[in-house]
């Protein structure tokens, strides 16, 4: 193939674009007005692609990332050894709205061994902490005892509410092995309103609230307990 | 109704965008030497931001989510923000060369007065609806002013101060700015929203 | 596919918000800074050139351009700059800014030609006199720009400050308190 | 590259500039918000300066290049378009690529869009200078704009949890951890520095520290 | 809605140590020895200085036109007593700054040879018109410090048909009490003065204001003008300043004079007690004004007293008079302690405007360091005229004037209340003097920058004319040359062709 | 004699900003012996840390700026700010917490802005926010009442206030808001909470409170002797009290088991010393009588809307802040009728 007439076009276009690109030139269309709507439109494009490629070389490494958060996540408050199936895949999305849980719709994530479930898992907020919102994740094995909680996200006070936080205190761990069974509805409450579950000094409210939530999300998992274990026999 | 006074209050003293949410600073510094200034820089963000609440919400929910291209979220918010404020800017420029002179080169910052930006962001993810989303921008805009204009106020006593040279202009103001702040804590915990 | 919605609908954005303020940039156009105008006219106007600029419109554009600071001009004094910055905005420290003590120029007349060099320069007039003839400065008219002073050959024209009679007097700042 | 050019008059006057003479927060009072916001701590203020740094040089760097093509009556909308689209995208590289450092960062990346000293950085400089002086001038500016993260999220970190770089490992890599300190053990706490007026008070004494130096400085010359 | 808070009569003002038990009881002396030299300045009023009509050497009686007054607003000055005219020169004023003005000086014969003035026969029945002649022509002035030509106002009030003339008796200031002896000891000549002015104004009334801390001087005047129905005396509260006409006005009638307005708009003109004697004086005795009652006090004087002193006498010589202990004396003052002026020296003459002269001791001058403003906001109580004074005074300290004139500047009339009452003592009217005499120099100065422009404009134009007339000569020459050159040319060609 | 003239007046009023502090801290101190009576030697011991640490800490600042020393240091608002955050403090604080807060008053609140009267918050209310915020647990440990130091002896309380001796949960408790509040928050209602409460007993300052602010009684007198001898006037105090009572009267008969009634309320926290001795502050407060109006109503409500609904049992000290932070802006827009003008400034209508 010659290339030589298709170099000199080039070269020929390459010229013309340095003429336009000089600075006398482009200071003439600056004040046009189809100019300045071309070059807008022309870094928008240039911005779009860009980002358009970068979204699509990373929209699945992305997606990946995420799910091993929630993986990492949901592992703390399932043991391993409790279950052998991927918890991210096996779920069940039940109402909520009245469970007072934060979500109209719940995702509950089964651990199941050989099919059968041996626990769940779903997260939930505390809609009513001191300074806002605190999300959890709750394990429950399949009698309704804790398996674990973990605090997701919180805006409480640091130094303070922040005790909830596994990283600062081990309080949260105080719930493991609790249920509704072996521990009563008015015991379910910190130890200043009469209840078994320590508050920290000068923050009441923080414990207290969660404590509750917790109540609550062991009362959803009572309530859908028995369609939870009905989907594992099933299977 | 009173839900939607509701939220405007709480958007302009429970959270208030500069102290509480630290956004807008910049021009919150930079534009309350004069209560005057302020009271225009407060009226001209009011404008941009309640546009931009709108706009952003059209954009986010008539583009942006059903073609599922949430990655240009706020490139196209920071794009529709910046027409709007150059509009604005153009606009006081045609009539008021005197307000333009005073808000100088703050008008086109208001673009990245990170309140405007801040606010299109927060009002996604709160999860408005368009009239929540107008008045949480208006609302935003209103604590912007009210606490650029009680600023200002400061500012202009603390001019006539002998303030020690050490920390007179800047240093004293942002202190000032922290006590302010300080006292808006107050307002934490009031059940509005 | 996504991604090409993506550009398009951006392109297309770009296009639209360019296209609108492009044309309001046409028919919102301002021609030219009134600023500049108010400021010269808040200026002495006696061209004197001791702000460095010359004369009070170069002054005034510079000053509007934020060039040159509100305090530039001598001869306008500490109300000149507590005008300016009112009318610019700009935050000035006026307890800084000090008049200067403002002087006239005296012709002694021992030494006086009457060469005339110092009546051709005076921009405000303030010199008479006729070529040969000793020259006398009008006290009134004089604004202390000493280009008389630099163009006499004999050194006869010196500033003097203006004498303080009864009118003239005034009360003195008070001094700041202590610490 | 010659290297050298980085000790000519102009590039030290840049670098001076950047970093202390027209310091973006110090002297500039720009760039406020990620500042007051993140420096809780000062590992936040080391990772949000350095992605500033990036989007900064960046920004600076590609402005410069185009200057001519940009026509100033939509100036403002392309410089934000080109901020965003660099934000964004170290946006969704370091969500891929660097996970954990962007749980830590996140919520504010996306804030360095609106961060008013890149903008007014491209505006003052790159858009008027040649591409070399744009780009060490947006990394300086970046330089000095982290130097004062550091050191005020320093100052409320150790004042409000008696730590300093708490969590450095996360944001830098296991081999940071060594950056982890306790600078007061037993300590009470004085939270008032955590919070938002907290932020503001050490700021204004920072700059009031500042002054002080200049005072100094300027009294030995 | 908020009317409650202000007090519509009264508003402000302070209560000061009174001083005046020193000099109230003890009658005028009139025993003053006559100076060897009385030094008359020729402003001695506001408005235009009089122009002296005497010549050096010139020989002069008692009350004999020295200086004759220029344009409507002015006074005449007259010679105190009879001698010869020494010089007329600069003398240091009775001002602060004791800069000189314009003297003349006369030395005295000690024969008190009265100038020979036609006395009219019936003084009441005179003309409006004439009644305001005489009283020009004698060279009255407002005698409670304010020295307008009184004659001016005599005439305001006739051509605005007032309806009532209001004398102010009030003599708020501490020590002063010159007023209270003369309406003491001479009120019925006061009175006099009053019927000369009603009737010179044509007004139907005259109300007489007095402090009620001169129960004597309130007798007095109400048993000298019980005959007459159209004066009534009546009693106001002693809290200085009751004897500014605009809050005595406000007391008496209710009402307020507009802020650019004058007495006349609301019907009222109001003078001082001692111009309304010094009226009666010029009218019924043909007297022009060449001696005023003078309150001589404070902690230095040993002889507190009032003294009747010929214009023109050296303070030195009064103070003499009164034994004035020099070890105590700490400051020297023109008129009363909150507003009169402070003197360098006493050698400057008595004017018509000095009420009093006090020699304060330090322990009268109480005065503390100067501290920072607490904003107490004292000073805002006390201000009779509703102004913020901390907040005036911190902005003429930081130099914005135009901000003080904002928040009301030109309405402050200097009263001193805020002063005194304040904690940190901090020297506001000091500040609004100041403040005042900036802006007012501010104001020549544009004059004077307006004058410039246009002087520079007029030599701007006139260079160019000069320039376009000498390029218009270089044209004419350019041609006249040319045509001269087109004519040799031809000349010589015709010359070569012939 | 002086070569430049001085002004007039000549003469001046005996009234020195020394005698007016002096004249507040005589009337501050009935309560503040009040609370150390009730409260024993701990509280004794906080007054005189904190108190002599704003002295110390008010010599140091006056050094550094130079100039007159003593007569700032003299002119007692230095002790008066001490002494007001020592009685809005908890009676057994730690000593530290006394000298954070006087620090803070005095620094931060005060001399950050040029001493004596340049400040635009209240220095003490500053300092007892920061510490509220700052230090939430020793802010509001609130003790028993026990009369003439019956309680702990000399030693015990020397420890709890000096070495951080723990204080004993048997003579802790809420104080009425705070219980209120808690019981709020637990879904209880009012006239259970208030089951053993005694009006009297806390008018008299018999009750859980900070150092010097529980005895309503006291600071009432103590305030009214001020009124009269002219240092304060009617205006704040009476606006504040006024709109207090007025808003929790309204609520009060809306739903008397969710709002506390004016007699609670006025007895009650630090309303009575805030509204005589803290936001009458000159410094921080307008300077003119409707400007002040304003002022006391303004706090007055924010005291009531934080107390009621607010996150914080207490809401005076930020009230305080927030109104101080008004005021410029009332001082620029309120000010005195001239004479001869109207309000906005333009003359009056002759005749
Ligand atoms: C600035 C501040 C932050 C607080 N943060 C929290 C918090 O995060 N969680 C909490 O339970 N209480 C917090 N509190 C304390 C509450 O106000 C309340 O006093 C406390 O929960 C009551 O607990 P107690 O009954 O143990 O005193 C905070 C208080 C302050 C002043
Ligand atoms: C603060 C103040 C106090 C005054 N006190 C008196 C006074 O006590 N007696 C008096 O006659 N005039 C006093 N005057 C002057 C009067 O306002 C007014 O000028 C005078 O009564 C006019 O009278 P005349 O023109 O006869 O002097 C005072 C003025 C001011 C501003
Ligand atoms: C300015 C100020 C602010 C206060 N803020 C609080 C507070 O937020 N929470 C609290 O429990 N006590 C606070 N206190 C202490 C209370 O005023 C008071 O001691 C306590 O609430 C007692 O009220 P009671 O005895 O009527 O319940 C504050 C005190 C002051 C002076
Ligand atoms: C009536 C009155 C009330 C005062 N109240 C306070 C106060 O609440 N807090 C304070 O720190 N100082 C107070 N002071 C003292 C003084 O004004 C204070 O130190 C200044 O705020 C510091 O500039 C008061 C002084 C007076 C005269
Ligand atoms: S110094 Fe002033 S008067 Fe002279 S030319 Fe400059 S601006 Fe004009
Ligand atoms: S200084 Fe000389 S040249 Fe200048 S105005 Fe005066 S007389 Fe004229
Ligand atoms: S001197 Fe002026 S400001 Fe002071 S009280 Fe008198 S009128 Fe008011
Ligand atoms: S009286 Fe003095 S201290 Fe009080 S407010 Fe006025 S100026 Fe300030
Ligand atoms: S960074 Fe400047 S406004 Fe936020």
């Amino acid at each position: 193939m010659n290339f030589k007439p298709i170099k000199t076009k080039f070269d020929a276009a390459l010229a013309k674009v340095k003429v336009w690109l000089e600075p006398e030139n482009l200071e003439q269309l600056r004040p046009k007005l189809g100019y300045q709507t071309a070059i807008l439109a022309g870094f928008a494009l240039a911005a779009a692609i860009l980002l358009g490629v970068a979204d699509l070389a990373t929209r699945g490494v992305i997606q990946l990332r995420l799910e091993e958060d929630l993986k990492a996540k949901l592992e703390e408050v399932i043991p391993p050894e409790m279950h052998d199936n991927d918890l991210l895949f096996d779920t069940v999305t039940l109402p909520s709205a009245d469970a007072n849980l934060g979500a109209a719709e719940t995702i509950v994530y089964l651990a199941k061994k050989q099919g059968d479930v041996n626990a769940v898992c779903f997260k939930f907020v505390a809609p009513d902490g001191y300074a806002g919102a605190i999300s959890l994740v709750m394990g429950i094995d399949k009698n309704g005892e804790i398996l674990g909680v973990r605090v997701i996200s919180h805006t409480e006070t640091p130094g303070l509410g922040d005790k909830i936080e596994i990283s600062k205190s081990k309080w949260i761990l105080s719930f493991n092995g609790k249920s509704l069974d072996n521990v009563s509805f008015e015991q379910w409450a910190v130890k200043k309103d009469n209840g078994i579950f320590d508050q920290f000094s000068g923050a009441t409210i923080t414990p207290r609230k969660v404590v509750i939530a917790i109540r609550r999300g062991l009362e959803f998992y009572k309530a859908n307990q028995a369609t939870l274990i009905a989907t594992g026999e099933k299977s | 109704m009173s839900e939607y006074l509701l939220l405007i209050l709480g958007t302009a003293l429970v959270n208030n965008v500069v102290l509480v949410k630290f956004l807008g600073l910049c021009p919150f510094m930079g534009v309350s030497n004069k209560l005057d200034t302020a009271l225009g820089m407060g009226m001209a963000t009011t404008f941009v931001l309640t546009l931009a609440s709108a706009a952003s919400w059209v954009l986010e929910h008539r583009l942006l989510i059903p073609f599922d291209i949430g990655f240009l979220r706020v490139l196209g918010f920071i794009l529709v923000i910046a027409a709007v404020v150059q509009f604005t800017e153009m606009v006081i420029h045609k009539t008021s060369p005197v307000l333009y002179q005073v808000l100088g080169i703050f008008l086109p910052l208001i673009t990245t007065n990170c309140a405007v930006l801040g606010v299109a962001l927060l009002n996604i993810q709160e999860q408005y609806n368009f009239i929540q989303s107008l008045l949480f921008g208006f609302g935003a805009a209103l604590g912007f002013t009210l606490v650029m204009v009680l600023f200002a106020g400061l500012r202009e006593r603390l001019a006539l101060m002998s303030v020690p040279a050490l920390f007179t202009g800047t240093p004293i103001a942002f202190i000032t700015a922290g006590i302010l702040s300080l006292a808006f804590m107050g307002f934490a915990g009031l059940p509005i929203k | 596919m996504y991604v090409f919605s993506a550009i398009i609908i951006l392109t297309l954005l770009g296009l639209a918000l360019g296209l609108s303020l492009g044309i309001a940039a046409k028919y919102l156009k301002v021609e030219s800074d009134p600023l500049v105008e108010r400021v010269e006219a808040l200026m002495p106007g006696s061209q004197c050139g001791q702000c460095g600029f010359p004369g009070c419109r170069p002054a005034a554009e510079a000053v509007v351009l934020g060039a040159a600071p509100v305090t530039l001009c001598p001869p306008g004094g500490s109300a000149l700059v507590e005008q300016l910055a009112k009318l610019l905005g700009v935050d000035v420290d006026l307890s800084q800014t000090k008049d200067a003590e403002p002087m006239v120029a005296r012709v002694s007349e021992d030494t006086c030609t009457g060469c005339t060099r110092c009546f051709k320069v005076c921009p405000t007039d303030a010199i008479v006199g006729a070529p040969k003839q000793i020259h006398a400065v009008v006290a009134d008219a004089c604004i202390g720009c000493e280009k008389c002073v630099a163009v006499c050959p004999t050194e006869c024209l010196q500033m003097h400050p203006i004498d303080v009679t009864l009118h003239d007097w005034r009360w003195h700042k008070p001094q700041l308190a202590a610490a | 590259m010659n290297l050298s050019i980085l000790f000519s008059p102009e590039y030290k006057r840049i670098a001076r500039d950047g970093l202390w003479d027209n310091n973006v927060v110090l002297t500039q009072n720009l760039a406020l918000c990620p500042l007051l916001a993140v420096t809780g701590t000062a590992t936040n203020g080391l990772g949000m300066g350095l992605a500033t740094i990036a989007v900064m040089v960046a920004s600076n760097g590609i402005v410069s290049l185009n200057r001519h093509l940009i026509p100033s009556e939509i100036r403002i909308p392309i410089f934000v378009l080109l901020i965003a689209a660099l934000v964004t995208l170290v946006d969704i590289c370091l969500n891929a690529w660097m996970h954990e450092l962007h749980k830590v960062l996140g919520l504010f990346i996306p804030l360095i869009v609106t961060n008013c000293a890149i903008l007014g950085r491209v505006e003052s400089f790159a858009s008027k200078q040649e591409p070399l002086p744009s780009l060490w001038d947006g990394f300086m500016m970046g330089v000095g704009f982290t130097l004062v993260m550091v050191i005020l999220g320093a100052m409320r970190e150790i004042s409000s949890t008696g730590t300093l770089f708490a969590n450095a490992s996360v944001l830098l890599g296991e081999s940071f951890r060594f950056m982890e300190l306790t600078v007061i053990s037993d300590y009470k706490g004085f939270l008032l520095t955590a919070l938002p007026p907290g932020g503001f008070i050490m700021l204004g004494f920072l700059v009031a520290m500042k002054r002080l130096f200049d005072q100094k400085a300027e009294k030995k010359s | 809605m908020f009317a409650f808070l202000e007090n519509p009569k009264f508003r402000g003002g302070i209560h000061a140590e009174e001083h005046k038990a020193e000099t109230c009881d003890k009658p005028i002396a009139t025993n003053l020895p006559l100076p060897k030299k009385l030094y008359i300045p020729v402003q001695q009023h506001v408005g235009k200085p009089a122009e002296p009509i005497v010549k050096v050497g010139e020989h002069v009686l008692k009350g004999q036109l020295l200086a004759y007054s220029q344009g409507t607003i002015s006074a005449p000055v007259h010679s105190p007593s009879s001698g010869v005219i020494l010089d007329v020169q600069d003398f240091p004023a009775p001002h602060p700054s004791a800069l000189p003005i314009r003297t003349i000086i006369i030395e005295t014969d000690g024969e008190e040879k009265w100038f020979k003035y036609a006395i009219p026969e019936k003084p009441f029945e005179l003309e409006p018109e004439e009644i305001c002649l005489r009283v020009g022509g004698a060279g009255v002035v407002g005698l409670s410090g304010a020295v307008f030509p009184s004659a001016v106002k005599l005439n305001l009030g006739r051509k605005n048909q007032i309806h009532t003339l209001l004398i102010n008796a009030g003599e708020c200031e501490p020590y002063l009490t010159c007023d209270d002896l003369l309406m003491q000891e001479r009120a019925s000549c006061c009175v006099g003065g009053i019927r000369l002015m009603l009737r010179g104004m044509n007004a139907p009334k005259a109300i007489i204001g007095i402090e009620d801390n001169k129960p004597n001087a309130f007798k007095a005047m109400q048993a000298a003008s019980a005959e007459f129905e159209q004066i009534s005396v009546v009693q106001v509260p002693t809290r200085y300043p009751m004897g500014w006409d605009r809050q005595m006005l406000r007391y008496l009638t209710g009402k307020e004079i507009p802020a650019d307005g004058r007495a006349t708009d609301v019907g009222v003109i109001i003078h001082n007690v001692a111009t309304a004697y010094a009226v009666y004086q010029a009218v019924c005795l043909s007297k022009p004004l060449i001696s005023r009652v003078v309150t001589v006090s404070g902690g230095a004087v040993s002889k507190p007293q009032n003294v009747e002193v010929p214009i023109g006498t050296l303070m030195s010589e009064v103070l003499a008079f009164c034994d004035v202990e020099n070890e105590k004396l700490a400051r020297l003052i023109m008129g009363g302690p909150m507003m009169g002026e402070v003197l360098p020296h006493a050698d400057v003459p008595i004017v018509k405007a000095s009420s009093g002269i006090l020699a304060l001791s330090h322990d009268d001058i109480f005065e503390p360091e100067v501290k920072q403003c607490i904003r107490c906001s004292s000073c805002v109580t006390a201000c009779p005229v509703g102004l913020l004074p901390l907040e005036m005074a911190s902005r003429i300290k930081a130099n914005k004037l135009d901000a003080a004139v904002d928040l009301g500047l030109k309405d402050c009339i200097s009263c001193g209340s805020c002063s005194y009452v304040c904690p940190s003592n901090i020297p506001l009217v000091h500040y609004f003097k100041f403040a005042s005499g900036e802006l007012f120099s501010r104001q020549q100065r544009e004059h004077k920058a307006e004058q410039t422009k246009r002087l520079a404009e007029n030599r701007t134009n006139r260079m160019e004319r000069i320039k376009a007339e000498a390029d218009a000569d270089a044209r004419r020459v350019m041609e006249a040359r040319a045509a001269r050159q087109a004519a040799e040319a031809q000349a010589k060609v015709l010359e070569e062709n012939a | 004699m002086n070569a430049k003239p001085i002004s007039s007046p000549h003469i001046s009023s005996a009234r020195r900003v020394d005698e007016i502090m002096r004249k507040v801290i005589f009337a501050l101190l009935p309560a503040l012996g009040f609370g150390i009576v009730i409260f024993g030697w701990s509280a004794l011991f906080l007054t005189f840390v904190t108190v002599s640490s704003a002295i110390v800490f008010e010599a140091i600042c006056l050094k550094l700026k130079g100039g007159a020393i003593e007569s700032y240091l003299l002119d007692g608002s230095a002790i008066l700010t001490g002494l007001l955050v020592a009685m809005t403090l908890p009676p057994y604080a730690p000593w530290w917490i006394g000298v954070v807060g006087s620090g803070l008053a005095i620094i931060l609140g005060k001399h950050v802005y040029g001493g004596l009267g340049q400040n635009l918050f209240n220095p003490a209310m500053l300092a007892r926010v920061a510490l509220l915020i700052s230090f939430p647990i020793e802010m509001t440990t609130w003790v028993n009442v026990s009369p003439f130091f019956t309680g702990l002896d000399i030693l015990e309380s020397f420890k709890i206030t000096f070495s951080g001796a723990e204080i004993s949960d048997a003579i802790t408790g809420a104080t009425t808001l705070g219980f209120v509040k808690t019981g709020f928050s637990q879904a209880q209602l009012l006239p259970d909470l208030l089951s053993d409460y005694s009006g009297f007993l806390a008018f008299i300052g018999w009750e859980r409170g900070s150092l010097g602010e529980t005895s309503t009684l006291l600071i009432l007198l103590g305030g009214i002797w001020l009124m009269r001898q002219g240092v304060i006037q009617w205006f704040i105090p009476v606006s504040l009290l006024a709109s207090v009572t007025f808003l929790s009267t309204l609520f009060n008969l809306i739903d008397s088991t969710h709002y506390l009634s004016a007699w609670v309320h006025l007895n009650s926290g630090a309303l009575m010393l805030v509204a005589f001795f803290i936001a009458t502050d000159y410094v921080t407060s307008p300077n003119t009588p409707l400007g002040q109006l304003i002022f006391g109503t303004g706090c007055g409500v924010l005291i009531f809307v934080i107390r009621s609904w607010g996150g914080y049992p207490e809401g005076t000290g930020f009230a305080v802040l927030l109104m101080n932070s008004v005021t410029p802006l009332i001082d620029h827009y309120i000010r005195p009728r001239i004479y001869g003008r109207t309000r906005d400034g333009k003359p009056i209508e002759g005749g």
